[in-house]
C-alpha cells in the first residue's frame, strides 16, 4: 500500500473513453472518405488535406505556447478541424487556401475563445466561410471532375452555361431557366430534360458512389456513411442530429423543391448531393457547437435542415450546408438555454 | 432666399418649443419619486447613455451605484473624475477606522510539515474538506489550495510553491472575504500596525504538534514568560497574542524555539552602550536575548548579532547610557 | 449507464464472522444529523450492546457498545466520512455476554407500529445501504403523507459490493420478517423486494423464503446504474416520480435496505441493538475478497489483516462502492453503521491528473438519471454562479456519479456538485444569519 | 504640459474607441480605407470641437432637465454644417462617407464628451479635450482603416502595397472583417495595457525595494 | 410656470439660433453643391459621347413614361440648328449593395453604347466601389519612390467593358473566358446593379426612340445571378 | 401595394442586411447590453418599439413639415429632436403607468436616444422609401414595416449574442480578450454566418 493514499471525490472508476479517443475515432471515420478523395481526385486531394492538417496543428501549437497554456495538439481536435476544412474545399484550389483557412479556423474560430470546448462555432466551417468570402473565385470555380464520372454527375443537355458546375449548381441553373419567363422554349425544354436526368437513377448512383464533382471530402456518400456508422456504433455522434437534419431537408425538398409545384421535388437528390451527408454526420454533430439538451438537438437538426433548404432553393448559393450549420451554431446557446429538460420528478416546468 | 432662413427658423424653433413643452408637461404629469441620491449620482455621470458600463443607461448605473451593485468607477466615459466625485458622494459612511489586514496563522509549508494524503480534485480548500479533509497531517493547518486567493477581490493573496499563503499588505483592504471562506479558520484580521504574528493554529499538545510540523507552536510558554507587555497567553496549547497590548518589540519572535512567531518588522535598531555606563548590570538583567555582556562595574557591551532592538535595556538603564541606533525611520510600537 | 459490475470476486464468498476485535472505535456520529451524546466516560466498564451514546434530537440515533470491555478514551479519531470525529474507544475483555438490557422477544407478532418504531430508535438503527439515515425517522412519516408501499432495496447496483447479495442468500427469512415489521410500522399493505436481475439466485432464494399468503412480492430489476437509488428504484417499480426536493414519502413510498431489514429483525426478535453489519472487503489488490460480519467500530486495518492482507499496490481505499463511496487516507478508520464495503483500487484502475476541457459531448446529460444538465451545472459552479446552478437543478443531483463516470474529459463533475451544494448551503446560512441580525437590529 | 496631457490622452490612455468603447458604429462602418477614416475622423473632430466649445460656453444657462435635448440640437447643428460644407466643397468625400455623416449626431463620443467634460469645464480645456478625443478617434479609424485596406484590398491610400499578384482577403473589407479587426485590436490594446501596467508595477516595486 | 417657460424657452432659443446658423450655412453652400452636381453631370454627358466628337449640343427631352416607369434622356446634335440625332445620353439608376449607383450612359445613333460613367456610388471600398476604380500598375512604393507612371485619363476597367456594347452584350459573367461584362470579384451585387440598370435603360431608350433591338430580345442575359461570386460556375 | 416587395424589405432588414451585423448600426448598446439574456430581451423589445414609433413619427415630420417647407436639409436635427423627445416621453409615461413594464423594458429606453440604429433607420427610410418614387401611402407602410423589421433584426442579433456571451462567461476566454473584444470576434463570426443569407430571393 502506498504511503499516501489518493483522496478524491466519487466516482472512483471511469469509463474507458477520452477526448483523444473520440477525436481519433472521428479521424478513423473520415479515413474512408480520404481514401475516396484520393481515388476520385488524385493525390492533390491528399496534398491539400495534409497541408490543412499541418497548418491547423502548427497554429494550435504556436497559439497555445504564446498563451502559456499546455500545448495540446495531441488531443486530435485540430487534426479533425484540418481534415474537415480540407474536405470542404474544391480539389483544385491553390496550396495556400487550405493553409490560410486552417490558420483562421484555429486562431479566430477556436483559440481566441480559449481553445477546445469554448468555441461557439465549428472552426472548420468558420475557416471555410472565411475562404469563401475572401477568395470566392478560387472557392467556386476550381472543381475537378471525379474519376469514372463527370463534374456534374449527369448529362447536361446543352445547358452550355454549366460546364463547370457541380450537381447542385446545375440544379440551380436549370431551375432558374425554368423559372425565368424570358427563357426560350428550347431552353426550357433542355432544362427540363437536364432536370429529369438529375433525378434519374444513374445520377443518384453517381452521387452515392461519389462520381461527381464537389469538395474534396463531400462527394462519396457511401464512404462517408461507412465512417458515420462507425461513429454511431461507438455512440460518439448524436444520431438525432443527422436524422432530423436529413429528414427535414428531404421533406422540404420534396414539398418545395420541385420545378412544377409542390410535392414534386426530388428528396433523394437533395439528400445525397452537395455536402449534406458530410455536414449532417460530421459537422452538425460537432459536440462543442451543438446543443446538449435532448430537445435542443432536434431543434438544431431541423433548423439546419430548414436553412439548408432555404439557401439551396432561394438563396444566393447553390449549397447551404455550411452556412446553415454556422447559423445554428450561433443559435445553439439560445437553444440550450430554452430547452432545459424536465428534471426527474419535476412536477411542472416552472417556465 | 430669406424665406429659407425664415422657414427653417420657424419650423425648427416651433418644433423645439412644442417638444420642450410636451416634455415639460409630461414630466409634471408623470412625475415619479426617485431616490434623491440616484439623481445626484446621475448628475455626476456623463449622461451619454452609451451603455459602456453594461447597465441600462446612466439611470440604471446610478441606481446600481447607489445600491452598491456597481463600483463608483464603473463608467468608462466619466473617467477618474466622475469616479472620484461619485465615490465622494456615496462613500460617506466609511468613517475613521483602524485599518486591518488579514493574517494567516500557519507557516507549515510542504517542506516543514507532514502530508498525510494525496488530494486529487478541485483546487479549493473547501472542496477538499468535503471529500476527506486536509492533505496535511496537522488538521488545524493551512490546506494550501488557495481558497483565500480565489475569494480575494483585490488580488492580495499569493500562494507560493510551499503551499503557503502570503498576504500583500499593500493590496489587502481587510474586507474579510478570506476570513469567512477559510474552512479551517486560520485567517484573522489584525490591526495594520501589529507586525508580530503567531503563525500557528494547532491546538495539539506540544509533542503531537511537533511531530507533524516543524514550525508548530509547542506550547512551551517561553513567549508568555518573556513578553514584557504580558500580551501573550496560552489557549488550549496555542499561544495567542493580544493585539491591543503588543508593541512589536519582537522579543517573543526571538525566543520562540520553533520559530512559530514571525517578526514582520523589516529592520530593527540596535542598542549601543555609551560612555555613561557604570556597569550596574540592569540592562543585562532585562535583556531577553542575552545580548549584553560585561562584568559588573565595567562598561557593558552589546553583542550586535544577538540584539533584537527591543529597547528594554534602554528603558532599564538608570544612567541613560544606552541608545537605540540604526533602522532609520523605524518607529517603536505605538507611543 | 452500465459500469462493469465487478462482483465476481466476492459474490460467492459466504459471510464470515470476523474475529472479535480487541479494541473498537465507535464514532458518536454514525448517521446523518446530530452526533450522539456520550453516556460513559473513560474507565467505565461496558457490556456488549450497552448504550454508550444517547440520541441527540429527532434525526439522531443512540450508539451501543459492540464489544464488552472498558472505555479507554473519548476523543477525536479519523472518521470514514472524512476528517476527525468524536468517538468512544473500548478495550475489549473478550467476553461475548450481552448486556442485561438485551432480551429476546417472543411476542414479536403482537408489536404495534409505535412499539416497533421505538425499538428501532432504541436499537440505533440507520439505513445500512450507505446513507445511514435514521430508520425511525423514515418509519414515522407525517400523517398527511400516508404510505401505501414499502420497498425493500436489494438492488445493490454499486459495482464490487456484495454485502446485500450475500445477506439475501444467507438470511432471507430474517430479512423478510424485518421487512414485514417495517411494513407493519408504516401501516402499509404492499411490499416489494427489488433485486437487480444479475442476482437471480437472490431473487429465487427470497421468493422461496416468502411465507404463504404474503403481501410481499419480489421483482427482478433491469441491471443498470443507479437502479438502487431511491428515486430511480421507485420509478422502476411503481412508475412514480418523487417530486424535486421531495422524499419518497411524498408519493406514498418508503424504501429500506435489506441490511436494515435484518437489523430491524434483530432488534425486534432478539432485542439486539445494531452492533454489527456485513462489510464487503474487495478489490483487485485484496488477496482474499471477503464478506465479513463485523462489529461496529472494528478498525478496517484489522479486517484487512484478517482477510489475508493486500498483495498489490493500492492507490485508493474507498469506503462504499466505487461510484459513490468515500476515499480514505488511512486504514485506521472504524467500521461505521453505514459502511457497506471497503474497496481497494490499484493505480491502474483509477485516473489521476488534470481533466481535459469539456467538449460538450452531452454524455453526462444522457447518463443523468435525474435528467439534469451536469455540464451546465458544473460550469455555473466553476464560475461561482451558485444561484444559476441551483436553478438548473444542483440540489436535485443525487451524486450517483454517472456523469463523471462517462465523461470523456474526466471532469470532476460530482466534486463540483458537492462543492456547489456546500456553497449554496453556506450562502443560505449567511442570508439567514443576516436576516436574523437585521431582525434583531430593529 | 497639462494642455499636452489633455491632447494626447485620447490617443492611447483614453482612446475613445479602443479604451472607452465609444463611437463604435462609425469606427467599423467607415473604416474600409484610410482615406475614409481620415475624412470621418476630421468631420467628427470638427463636430467635437464645435460642440465642446458651445456646450462649455452655455453650460451655466441650460437647465438640467432639457440638457440632453439642448446638447443634441447643438451637436446636430454642427453635424449639419459639416454635411452641407462637405457636400459643397468636398463632394467626393461626402459621397463616400454617405449615411454616416448624419450619424455623427448619435456618436456617443460627442454627446459623452459634451456631458462628461465640456459641461463641467471652461472653454480652453473643453477645446483641448475635443481636439484630443478627435485625434484619438481619427487615430483609431485610420488604424482600422489601414489594416482593412491593406489586407482586404491590397492597397494603402488607394495605391497597391503588395503588387498585382496579391490576392486580397476580401473578408476584411466586408462586415465580418471589420468586427474581427476591431476585436483583435482591442484585445491587443488590453494586452499592451497589461504589459505596461506590469512594467510600471515592477518599476515601482524596484524603487520601493531600494 | 416660470420653470416651465424657462425649459421651453431655452430649448427654443437654442433651436432658433441653430436654425438661423444652419440656414445661413445652407444658403451659402447648397448652390455650390448643386452647381457642382450639375456641372459634373453635364461634363459626364459630354464625355460619354466622346465617340461622336461632333456632338456638342445636348437637349433635354421631356420625360417619357414607358409601361408605368419614368424615363428621361438627352439627345445630342451637332449644333442647335441640326436635327440629325448623333447620339443619346441617359442616367441609369441601379440599386447596389449599399447605395443606388448612378451611371450616365452615352449611346450612338445605332444603339451601341459609346461610353459610360458612374457619377454616384457609395459601395464598399475595395469591393463594390471598384465599379469606378482605375486599375493602376503603380504600387505605393512606386509612388513613394517617385517611379509612378502617369495614369491620368485612364478609365475604370469595369466601365470600359461597356464601351461599344450592344443590348445583347449586357449581362454579367464571372470568368474572363466568357462573353459579357466581367463581374468584380466578390461584388456581384454592384456589378449586376450597374449592368442591369444600363441594360434596362438602354432597352427603354431603344424602344422610345425606335431603334431596333427591343427589350424582349435581350433575354440572353441571366436573371439576377447570385451575389458574392458564389455559384459554382453557373455562367458560361 | 406590393406584398412581395414588403416581405423582401422585412427579410432584408432582419437577415440579409441586419442592422447590427451588416450595417454596423447600434453597436454601442449591442456590445453594452448583451451581457445577459434577460437584459438583451428587454432592450430588444424597447428598440423594436422605439424604432417603429420613430419611423412612424419621422415619416410625418419629413413629409408634412420638411418637404412642404423645402427644408429637408434640416432632417438630421429634426429627426434627432423627435427621437429624443419620443424616447423621453415614452419613458415617462411607462414609468408612471406601469412600473413593471418600466422595470423590464423602460429602463432601456434612455439608452436608445443615442442608439444610432434608431436615427439610422430614420435616415435609411428617407433614402430608400421617401426620396424614391414610391406612392405616399406605400412609402408610409414600407417605412413603418422597415422600422419594425430593423428592430427585430437588432433584437435577434442581440439575444443570440447574449446567449453566446453567457456561455463564454463560463468559459476560458483569454484574459485580454474578455468582454468587448471577444464580443466583436463573435459578432464577426455571426456576420460570417449571416452571409449565408446573402442573395436570398424573396418576394
Amino acid at each position: 500500500m502506498r504511503e499516501r493514499l489518493i483522496v478524491s471525490a466519487s466516482p472512483h472508476i471511469r469509463e474507458d473513453v477520452s477526448v483523444q479517443k473520440i477525436m481519433y475515432g472521428v479521424v478513423i471515420a473520415l479515413v474512408p472518405a480520404i481514401v475516396g478523395s484520393v481515388y476520385f481526385y488524385g493525390y492533390r486531394a491528399l496534398y491539400l488535406t495534409v497541408l490543412a492538417v499541418v497548418a491547423a496543428l502548427v497554429t494550435e501549437a504556436i497559439i497555445q505556447k504564446a498563451r502559456g497554456v499546455p500545448v495540446a495538439i495531441r488531443d486530435g481536435s485540430a487534426l479533425v478541424t484540418g481534415i474537415l476544412l480540407a474536405f470542404n474545399l474544391p480539389p483544385g484550389v491553390p496550396w495556400w487556401i487550405p493553409v490560410i483557412g486552417s490558420i483562421f479556423a484555429i486562431a479566430i474560430g477556436k483559440q481566441v475563445f480559449g481553445g477546445l470546448g469554448y468555441n461557439p462555432l465549428n472552426p472548420a466551417l468558420v475557416g471555410r466561410a472565411f475562404l469563401l468570402a475572401s477568395w470566392p473565385v478560387h472557392m467556386t470555380t476550381t472543381w475537378l471532375p471525379a474519376r469514372g464520372g463527370t463534374l456534374s454527375g449527369t448529362a447536361l443537355h446543352g445547358i452550355d452555361a454549366v460546364t463547370q458546375a457541380t450537381p447542385l449548381a446545375v440544379l440551380k441553373k436549370v431551375s432558374e431557366i425554368i423559372a425565368d419567363p424570358s427563357s426560350t422554349t428550347h431552353q426550357v425544354v433542355q432544362a427540363r430534360e437536364a432536370l429529369a436526368d438529375l433525378g434519374s437513377a444513374d445520377t443518384i448512383v453517381n452521387l452515392f458512389i461519389g462520381r461527381v464533382g464537389g469538395c474534396i471530402g463531400e462527394t462519396s456518400v457511401l464512404l462517408l456513411l461507412v465512417g458515420a456508422v462507425y461513429l454511431m456504433y461507438r455512440h460518439w455522434i448524436d444520431v438525432r442530429i443527422p436524422a432530423s437534419y436529413l429528414l427535414t431537408v428531404a421533406v422540404l425538398a420534396w414539398v418545395f423543391g420541385g420545378p412544377s409545384g409542390f410535392f414534386t421535388g426530388n428528396a433523394l437528390f437533395h439528400v445525397l448531393s452537395g455536402g449534406l451527408i458530410l455536414g449532417a454526420f460530421f459537422m452538425a454533430t460537432d459536440m462543442v457547437t451543438s446543443p446538449v439538451t435532448p430537445r435542443g438537438v432536434i431543434i438544431f437538426g431541423v433548423g439546419c435542415g430548414v436553412l439548408t433548404t432555404i439557401i439551396r432553393l432561394i438563396g444566393g448559393y447553390p449549397e447551404g450546408v455550411s452556412y446553415s450549420i454556422l447559423l445554428m451554431n450561433v443559435a445553439t446557446p439560445l437553444i440550450d438555454r430554452h430547452t432545459r429538460p424536465k428534471k426527474f420528478g419535476e412536477v411542472k416546468s416552472s417556465g | 432666399m430669406q424665406s429659407v432662413v425664415a422657414r427653417s427658423m420657424i419650423a425648427l424653433t416651433s418644433m423645439a418649443a412644442i417638444f420642450g413643452a410636451i416634455l415639460a408637461v409630461a414630466s409634471r404629469i408623470f412625475v415619479v419619486h426617485r431616490d434623491p441620491r440616484v439623481e445626484q449620482v446621475l448628475d455626476l455621470l456623463p449622461g451619454a447613455n452609451c451603455g459602456a458600463c453594461g447597465f441600462p443607461g446612466c439611470q440604471g448605473l446610478a441606481e446600481a451605484m447607489v445600491k452598491g451593485d456597481a463600483p463608483p468607477n464603473a463608467c468608462p466615459p466619466g473617467g477618474a473624475e466622475a469616479a472620484a466625485a461619485i465615490a465622494d458622494m456615496l462613500g460617506g459612511e466609511a468613517g475613521e477606522m483602524v485599518r486591518k489586514i488579514a493574517v494567516v496563522h500557519c507557516n507549515g509549508g510542504l517542506s516543514n510539515s507532514v502530508q498525510r494524503l494525496e488530494y486529487e480534485g478541485i483546487e479549493d480548500c473547501r472542496a477538499a474538506m468535503l471529500v476527506g479533509g486536509s492533505p496535511k497531517s496537522c488538521i488545524f493547518g493551512c490546506l494550501g489550495l488557495g481558497t483565500c486567493r480565489l475569494v480575494c477581490p483585490f488580488d492580495a493573496v499569493e500562494l507560493d510553491e510551499e503551499g503557503l499563503v502570503h498576504i500583500d499588505r499593500v493590496k489587502c483592504t481587510g474586507c474579510g472575504n478570506c476570513v469567512e471562506a477559510c474552512p479551517v479558520n486560520i485567517i484573522d484580521l489584525v490591526p495594520e500596525d501589529v507586525k508580530v504574528h503567531i503563525k500557528c493554529s494547532s491546538h495539539d499538545k506540544g509533542a503531537a504538534a511537533k511531530k507533524v510540523c516543524e514550525v508548530a507552536c509547542i506550547a512551551c510558554q517561553l513567549c508568555v514568560k518573556k513578553c514584557p507587555q504580558g500580551a501573550i497567553s496560552m489557549d488550549d496549547n496555542l499561544a495567542v497574542l493580544d493585539h491591543s497590548k503588543c508593541t512589536n518589540c519582537g522579543i517573543c519572535a526571538a525566543v520562540c524555539p520553533t520559530h512559530t512567531i514571525v517578526d514582520g518588522v523589516k529592520a530593527r535598531p540596535k542598542a549601543v552602550i555609551g560612555g555613561g555606563c557604570d556597569g550596574i548590570g540592569k540592562c543585562k538583567e532585562v535583556c531577553p536575548v542575552k545580548a549584553i555582556e560585561g562584568e559588573p562595574g565595567e562598561r557593558h557591551e552589546i553583542v550586535r548579532e544577538k540584539c533584537i532592538g527591543c529597547g528594554l535595556c534602554m528603558e532599564a538603564c538608570p544612567n541613560k547610557a544606552i541608545n537605540m541606533v540604526g533602522a532609520l525611520g523605524h518607529q517603536r510600537g505605538r507611543e | 449507464m452500465h459500469p462493469p459490475t465487478s462482483k465476481e470476486q466476492s459474490k460467492d464468498v459466504g459471510i464470515t464472522e470476523a474475529t472479535l476485535p480487541e479494541r473498537v472505535v465507535i464514532p458518536l456520529r454514525q448517521a446523518l444529523g446530530a452526533p450522539a451524546e456520550p453516556t460513559v466516560k473513560v474507565g467505565d466498564e461496558v457490556r456488549l450492546g450497552q448504550k454508550i451514546g444517547e440520541a441527540n434530537g429527532f434525526v439522531s440515533v443512540p450508539v451501543h457498545a459492540s464489544i464488552a470491555g472498558k472505555v479507554a478514551a473519548v476523543g477525536r479519531f479519523p472518521h470514514p466520512l472524512g476528517g476527525e470525529q468524536e468517538a468512544i474507544v473500548i478495550e475489549g475483555d473478550g467476553s461475548e455476554a450481552w448486556d442485561d438490557s438485551v432480551r429476546p422477544r417472543d411476542n414479536v407478532d403482537a408489536l404495534t407500529s409505535d412499539e416497533i418504531k421505538s425499538i428501532v430508535l432504541e436499537a440505533g438503527i440507520v439505513g445500512l445501504g450507505g446513507a445511514a439515515f435514521p430508520t425511525h425517522v423514515k418509519l414515522s412519516p407525517p400523517e398527511s403523507k400516508p404510505i401505501d408501499t414499502a420497498i425493500l432495496n436489494g438492488a445493490e447496483c454499486e459495482p464490487w459490493l456484495t454485502a446485500d447479495h450475500r445477506l439475501m442468500l444467507e438470511s432471507p427469512a430474517e430479512i423478510l420478517e424485518g421487512f414485514s415489521l417495517i411494513m407493519r410500522a408504516l401501516g402499509c399493505e404492499r411490499g416489494i423486494v427489488g433485486i437487480e436481475a444479475n442476482k437471480l439466485d437472490a431473487v429465487e432464494t427470497v421468493r422461496k423464503a416468502l411465507p404463504g399468503g404474503s403481501k410481499i412480492r419480489v421483482a427482478a430489476l433491469q441491471v443498470k446504474y443507479p437502479q438502487g437509488a431511491e428515486k430511480q428504484l421507485i420509478g422502476a417499480l411503481l412508475g412514480r416520480q418523487v417530486p424535486c426536493g421531495g422524499l419518497p414519502m411524498d408519493v406514498g413510498v418508503v424504501v429500506q435496505n435489506v441490511g436494515t431489514a435484518l437489523a430491524v429483525h434483530d432488534a425486534c426478535r432478539l432485542g439486539r441493538p445494531l452492533v454489527r453489519r456485513v462489510v464487503t472487503l474487495t478489490g483487485n489488490p485484496m488477496s482474499r475478497p471477503t464478506n465479513f460480519m463485523v462489529r461496529i467500530g472494528t478498525l478496517v486495518s484489522s479486517l484487512v489483516d484478517e482477510a489475508g492482507g493486500l498483495d498489490g499496490d493500492v492507490a485508493k481505499v474507498v469506503s462504499g462502492g466505487p461510484m459513490m463511496g468515500m476515499t480514505q487516507f488511512t486504514l485506521d478508520v472504524p467500521v461505521i453503521k453505514g459502511m457497506s464495503g471497503i474497496l481497494f483500487l490499484g493505480p491502474d484502475e483509477i485516473d489521476v491528473g488534470e481533466p481535459d476541457p469539456c467538449i460538450r459531448c452531452g454524455h453526462c446529460v444522457h447518463s443523468c438519471p435525474m435528467k439534469l444538465l451536469p455540464t451546465t451545472i458544473e460550469k455555473y459552479v466553476m464560475a461561482g454562479q451558485i444561484e444559476s446552478a441551483v436553478d438548473a437543478g444542483l440540489n436535485d443531483c443525487i451524486e450517483c456519479g454517472s456523469c463523471s463516470y462517462v465523461c470523456p474529459s474526466r471532469r470532476r463533475l460530482i466534486h463540483y456538485f458537492k462543492f456547489g451544494k456546500y456553497l449554496a448551503w453556506e450562502r443560505k446560512k449567511a442570508a439567514r444569519e443576516k436576516a436574523e441580525k437585521e431582525k434583531k437590529g430593529q | 504640459m497639462k494642455a499636452m496631457g489633455e491632447l494626447v490622452k485620447g490617443i492611447y490612455k483614453e482612446n475613445p474607441v479602443f479604451r472607452l468603447a465609444l463611437g463604435l458604429c462609425p469606427a467599423l462602418a467607415v473604416s474600409t480605407s484610410v482615406e475614409n477614416g481620415l475624412g470621418m475622423g476630421a468631420a467628427a473632430t470638427f463636430v467635437l470641437l464645435g460642440s465642446n466649445i458651445v456646450v462649455s460656453l452655455l453650460r451655466k444657462v441650460i437647465p438640467s432637465k432639457v440638457r440632453i435635448p439642448c446638447f443634441i440640437v447643438v451637436i446636430a447643428s454642427f453635424v449639419t454644417i459639416v454635411e452641407l460644407v462637405m457636400a459643397a466643397y468636398l463632394p467626393e468625400l461626402a459621397k463616400s462617407l454617405g449615411i454616416f455623416i448624419p450619424l455623427i449626431v448619435v456618436n456617443c463620443i460627442i454627446l459623452g464628451r459634451a456631458e462628461a467634460f465640456a459641461s463641467k469645464h471652461g472653454m480652453g480645456r473643453a477645446m483641448l479635450d475635443g481636439i484630443g478625443m478627435g485625434i484619438g478617434f481619427t487615430f483609431a479609424l485610420v488604424l482600422i482603416g489601414g489594416i482593412r485596406e491593406v489586407m482586404g484590398d491590397g492597397k494603402l491610400f488607394g495605391f497597391m502595397v503588395f503588387g498585382p499578384r496579391f490576392q486580397p482577403v476580401l473578408l476584411m473589407i466586408l462586415a465580418p472583417g471589420a468586427f474581427i479587426t476591431m476585436g483583435l485590436l482591442m484585445g491587443y490594446f488590453n494586452l499592451l495595457d497589461e504589459k505596461l501596467r506590469k512594467r510600471a508595477e515592477a518599476r515601482k516595486a524596484g524603487e520601493g525595494g531600494r | 410656470m416660470g420653470n416651465f417657460l424657462r425649459l421651453v424657452g431655452t430649448l427654443a432659443a437654442i433651436a432658433l439660433v441653430a436654425s438661423f446658423g444652419l440656414s445661413a450655412v445652407y444658403n451659402a453652400t447648397h448652390e455650390i453643391a448643386e452647381e457642382y452636381k450639375r456641372q459634373e453631370e453635364a461634363q459626364a454627358r459630354t464625355e460619354v459621347l466622346a465617340c461622336e466628337p461632333t456632338a456638342h449640343f445636348v437637349e433635354t427631352l421631356t420625360d417619357s413614361v414607358v409601361s408605368g416607369k419614368k424615363f428621361a434622356y438627352y439627345a445630342a446634335y451637332a449644333s442647335e440648328e441640326s436635327d440629325e440625332v448623333l447620339g443619346y445620353t441617359f442616367k441609369a439608376y441601379g440599386k447596389g449593395y449599399s447605395s443606388t449607383i448612378e451611371t450616365i450612359v452615352g449611346v450612338d445613333a445605332t444603339g451601341t453604347i459609346c461610353a459610360t460613367e458612374t457619377i454616384f456610388q457609395q459601395e464598399t471600398p475595395g469591393l463594390g466601389a471598384k465599379v469606378v476604380e482605375v486599375a493602376s500598375k503603380n504600387t505605393l512604393w512606386d509612388v513613394l519612390a517617385g517611379r509612378a507612371e502617369d495614369e491620368t485619363g485612364t478609365e475604370p476597367w469595369f466601365e470600359v467593358q461597356f464601351d461599344g456594347g450592344v443590348l445583347a452584350d449586357l449581362h454579367v459573367v464571372k470568368s474572363e473566358s466568357a462573353d459579357g461584362i466581367l463581374a468584380i470579384t466578390g461584388a456581384t451585387i454592384s456589378s449586376d446593379a450597374v449592368t442591369n440598370s444600363i441594360r434596362d435603360g438602354l432597352a427603354m431608350l431603344l424602344s422610345i426612340v425606335g431603334i431596333e433591338g427591343a427589350p424582349g430580345e435581350s433575354s440572353g442575359a441571366p436573371a439576377d445571378p447570385p451575389p458574392g461570386g458564389t455559384g459554382a460556375g453557373e455562367d458560361s | 401595394m406590393d406584398y412581395g416587395q414588403l416581405f423582401a424589405v422585412v427579410i432584408g432588414a432582419i437577415f440579409i442586411s441586419n442592422f447590427v451585423l451588416m450595417r454596423f448600426l447600434g453597436l454601442c448598446p449591442f456590445v453594452g447590453v448583451s451581457k445577459d439574456s434577460d437584459s438583451a430581451l428587454g432592450m430588444g423589445m424597447a428598440v423594436i418599439f422605439v424604432m417603429t414609433m420613430a419611423s412612424l413619427v419621422t415619416w410625418f415630420v419629413y413629409n408634412y413639415v420638411l418637404v412642404p417647407l423645402e427644408i429637408t436639409y434640416l432632417r438630421t436635427i429634426a429627426f434627432i429632436l423627435v427621437i429624443a423627445t419620443l424616447v423621453q416621453f415614452v419613458e415617462m409615461v411607462i414609468e408612471k403607468t406601469s412600473p413593471a413594464l418600466h422595470k423590464s423594458l423602460g429602463i432601456y429606453l434612455p439608452l436608445i436616444t443615442t442608439n444610432c440604429a434608431v436615427l439610422g433607420v430614420a435616415v435609411v427610410n428617407v433614402n430608400e422609401f421617401m426620396v424614391t418614387e414610391l406612392p405616399r401611402n406605400a412609402s408610409f407602410i414600407f417605412t413603418v414595416v422597415h422600422g419594425l423589421a430593423a428592430g427585430i433584426g437588432f433584437t435577434l442579433a442581440l439575444i443570440l449574442m447574449a446567449a453566446i456571451r453567457e456561455r463564454l462567461d463560463l468559459g476560458e476566454v483569454p484574459e485580454s480578450m474578455r468582454g468587448i473584444p471577444i464580443t466583436f470576434i463573435v459578432a464577426g463570426l455571426m456576420a460570417i454566418a449571416f452571409m449565408g443569407f446573402a442573395g436570398l430571393k424573396v418576394g
